[in-house]
């Protein structure tokens, strides 16, 4: 008796032989010769400089976990969609109140400041962080330190 | 057009009845197949060389037509092209390069420079005189710089060799026609 | 952001001076403790434009620190040159810089005339410019091709290389090479003009400005370029001029400099253009927009010129172009610093001559290499990827970078 | 300001430190022009001869061009200043000879910026030594390369990193 699952389970059983020999046919036809520069990490064909595994900045993490968090929701939202129909305005009510909620979160989170990305902190170098322009300032008048005359503001 | 009839297609070869296994002969021949009509290329250029690889792989001449995809990593690519001069600094570079790359892999050598050292090779104290010094070349494409027909022309050649490149035992000398 | 400033002056020597390579500072950040990544954007990479080696020091995705190592493509110029008479320097000068190898040849030919006092005739010197402005074009046909490819647009690559092919034809017409002429000899030319390259360049001129109002609406007027592009490594005009910046990049931070009209050289003086300058309304002034956008207008300034050149240029002038050439070219003892107007920059060439048949010194100022020498300067404090987009709108040829 | 009225200014300013003025005799106006240099005969005095060239109003010379290195073969190295000034248009050329055993010279990166990589290169190609430059290593070469190359009596190496250099 093959039940309404079972169908599932063959899906399951298939799609694994199929990824599992696609792997292993590979893994015999193909040449292997490893060797140590082969296994080194490959940057742009130097040696990597200190390693990659750095302590970064907290905020990356934040926002990952706030993915996650927001990917499980949606997870919860599939076996929902199946059945909300006969279930009737009950499941809507129910379902929603519990994406309000989630809202509420988001919104405290966006507010708080925690999504937004690293932005650049753009530093506009001037004559006088790159070189020794004391001499300079004491003679040169305001208007002629716009150094040159073939300058278009 | 005159590349394309040079492409046979991996037509089992009928006088190979009763020599050995079949399906393993024509096996190499597909494989051999695949690997010469995708042979994805390291986008790597050096030097002036590199300037005709990208008029080559631009919409005038149109590398892609034969397969060759431009690739940044050398973990994707089958071949490297060395478009340009090999300096001693560059040579460690290139070295480990093609070491990481994925087997099989191939080298077509561009330009005089690549070759031998090219019009640098009597004061050029930096400079490498061929890159067959550092990694095996499978295909020497003169030129200085090549025009694209002739990087073209020395793409076919690497996927002659690589055609005849499994069978090189005795009894194939025959089936050469 | 005194920050980057105190910890990374730009005096203050790199993490690695010459010794060990030691693991990168921690930086105290408030209450937030993050260590810094270096990052090796190396020889082998689709957006350095050939093989030049950055080390980035990021944190998170903020530039702290670029250093970038060059050398991956010294062949050795200006050893060669010692070695080799005057005539057999003018391969090496193309190899040099191979994307504008006119210009490059137009240079060295102009200082060693000036050298030996050679008046070259009128027709050579109006071939010779037309050369060095259809080269221009060229060059920032790529540079602004492989720009856009750098900030995510591919189109305007394969539409400029595409237009390029028509200008190499040209240049095969007349001197048989692609690219890479020794066209440009001292005291002449290599060959006279092909019959066919006026009628082929009075097309071309339709046709670029055709492409060149695509490329505007296709690249510059793009939004997604635009935001991309516009306030990224901000070069200030005075760090510019004092830092050795010249050609596009100096004049995109408003500074209306050009050897053509400052120091003019050849019969430049008999035409009208203007000298393209970076505009304050699109972008800030001295950004990689408007270093893109003065390529722009200098890509139509050259198509003005080439115009002119069309209706001043002595048809039927049958002077022959070697005629100027000496027997021996032996230029008296002496010194000179020559300098011309690249797609890149102001190149030099100090020429030291004992009176012997072989240069005893040439050195060449590589535009190139002193725009790369600001690289730093304008990417601290923006993201990485802010850094690709400035790196491609410097607009850098590795055989000249390292010559 | 022409050549002349530049000279005398230095001279009233730096007075022994400044070698002779030698004018290019060629018939070529621009190589008159570009090709007469001044002649620093104490180089030690290059960095405040330098502040004075960049910042006092009436010269401005605030755009160095190149710094190019020469071998004269007689044993001395040369350090050559190209200098410009985009406020009055004019230019001047300082040659430094230095002896071949101590070739050393002030740096002059903390007035130009575009001397940082121009000196790391004369350091490379011709082993002068640019005293004070924030970054003193080789810009072309690897910091392991024997010899400076472009040296009258470099000899280049057999063998480089297990490499055959010579063809």
């Amino acid at each position: 008796m093959l039940t309404e699952f079972s169908h599932v389970f063959a899906f399951l059983i298939l799609a694994a032989l199929f990824v599992a020999g696609g792997l292993v046919t590979s893994k015999f036809l193909r040449p292997r010769n490893p060797n140590k520069f082969k296994l080194a990490s490959y940057e742009c064909g130097e040696d990597t400089i200190g390693g990659a595994w750095v302590k970064f900045n907290i905020r990356y993490y934040v926002v990952a976990l706030i993915f996650i968090l927001f990917d499980v929701e949606i997870l919860f939202l599939f076996p929902w969609a199946m059945v909300f129909k006969p279930m009737g305005w009950f499941a809507v009510a129910e379902m929603f109140t519990f994406i309000g909620i989630l809202v509420v979160g988001y919104v405290y989170v966006w507010a708080k400041g925690d999504l937004d990305w690293a932005r650049p902190k753009p530093f506009v170098a001037r004559l006088r962080d790159v070189v020794d322009t004391r001499s300079r300032d004491l003679q040169f008048t305001d208007a002629e330190r716009k150094y040159s005359a073939h300058t278009v503001t | 057009m005159g590349f394309l009839d040079h492409l046979e297609l991996p037509v089992l070869p009928s006088d190979k009845t009763g020599e050995g296994n079949i399906i393993v002969t024509s096996l190499d021949t597909l494989f051999d197949w695949s690997r010469l009509s995708s042979l994805w290329q390291m986008s790597f250029g050096l030097a002036c060389c590199a300037i005709e690889m990208m008029s080559t792989s631009a919409s005038h001449y149109d590398i892609m037509r034969f397969g060759v995809i431009p690739r940044p990593s050398p973990r994707q690519s089958d071949v490297i092209i060395i478009s340009g001069t090999v300096t001693l600094k560059m040579a460690t570079r290139i070295k480990m390069l093609y070491e990481q790359m994925a087997d099989p892999k191939y080298v077509i050598s561009m330009g005089n420079c690549s070759n031998c050292g090219g019009p640098y090779w009597e004061y050029g104290y930096h400079v490498l005189k061929g890159v067959d010094r550092v990694i095996p070349v499978d295909v020497y494409v003169p030129g200085c710089p090549p025009r694209p027909e002739a990087l073209l022309e020395g793409l076919m050649k690497l996927q002659e060799k690589i055609r005849s490149q499994n069978h090189d035992d005795a009894d194939d000398a025959d089936s050469q026609d | 952001m005194p920050e980057i400033l105190e910890r990374h002056t730009i005096m203050h020597s790199p993490l690695h001076a010459s010794g060990p390579i030691h693991a990168p500072e921690d930086v105290e950040r408030g209450r937030l403790h993050t260590e810094e990544m270096v990052l090796n954007i190396g020889p082998q990479h689709p957006s350095t434009h050939g093989v030049l080696r950055l080390e980035v020091v990021l944190d998170g995705e903020v530039v702290v620190d670029v250093i970038p190592h060059l050398g991956y493509l010294h062949r050795c110029f200006e050893k060669h040159t010692e070695h080799m008479t005057y005539p057999q320097v003018i391969p090496y000068v193309d190899r040099m810089d191979y994307i504008a190898a006119m210009s490059g040849e137009h240079g060295y030919v102009t200082a060693v005339e000036r050298m030996m006092n050679i008046e070259v005739p009128e027709k050579v010197e109006y071939i010779r410019v037309l050369f060095a402005e259809l080269q221009r074009i060229a060059s920032h046909m790529i540079a602004i091709g492989t720009f856009g490819m750098d900030s995510g647009a591919f189109t305007p690559f394969l539409y400029c290389f595409r237009d390029r092919e028509t200008i190499l034809e040209m240049f095969e017409k007349t001197c048989g090479a692609r690219f890479l002429y020794n066209y440009m000899w001292v005291g002449g030319l290599s060959h006279d003009l092909h019959p066919e390259v006026l009628p082929m360049c009075r097309e071309f001129l339709k046709t670029s400005r055709a492409t060149h109002k695509e490329i505007n609406d296709l690249l510059t007027f793009n939004h997604i370029f635009r935001q991309r592009t516009a306030g990224i490594g901000v070069l200030d005009a005075e760090v510019a001029v004092n830092g050795g910046a010249s050609g596009p990049m100096l004049r995109s931070c408003g500074v209306k400099w050009d050897i053509r009209k400052n120091d003019p050289y050849s019969i430049y003086d008999r035409f009208d253009f203007e000298v393209a300058v970076g505009s304050n309304t699109l972008a800030t002034l001295g950004d990689a927009f408007n270093r893109h956008w003065v390529r722009m207008q200098e890509w139509e300034q050259s198509l003005n010129i080439i115009e002119q050149i069309l209706e001043q240029y002595p048809r039927d002038d049958t002077t022959d172009v070697q005629s100027a050439i000496p027997k021996r070219l032996r230029p008296p003892e002496g010194e000179i610093y020559s300098r011309t107007e690249t797609p890149r920059g102001e190149l030099g060439y100090y020429i030291v001559s004992k009176g012997d048949v072989k240069p005893w010194r040439v050195k060449v100022r590589s535009p190139a290499f002193s725009n790369l020498s600001l690289l730093p300067i304008i990417s601290r404090g923006y993201l990485i990827a802010d850094l690709i987009v400035s790196l491609g709108s410097i607009d850098i040829v590795l055989g000249e970078v390292d010559r | 300001m022409s050549h002349s009225e530049i000279i005398e200014k230095l001279r009233t300013a730096f007075g022994d430190k400044l070698g002779a003025w030698r004018e290019s005799n060629s018939e070529n106006a621009y190589q008159r022009r570009m090709g007469s240099y001044l002649e620093i005969a104490e180089p030690s005095a290059i960095r405040d001869l330098a502040f004075f060239l960049r910042d006092e109003p009436t010269l401005a010379f605030d755009s160095l061009l190149l710094i190019s290195s020469l071998d004269n073969g007689d044993g001395s190295l040369s350090v050559i200043y190209h200098l410009e000034s985009t406020k009055h248009a004019h230019q001047l050329i300082l040659k430094a000879t230095l002896p071949a055993e101590v070739p050393s010279v002030p740096s002059v990166t903390s007035i130009w910026l575009h001397a940082n990589w121009q000196e790391r290169e004369a350091w490379d190609m011709m082993g002068i030594r640019f005293e004070g430059h924030p970054d003193h290593r080789r810009i072309l070469l690897d910091d392991d390369y024997p010899g400076h190359p472009l040296r009258k009596d470099f000899k280049e190496p057999d063998f480089y990193h297990g490499m055959k250099v010579p063809y």
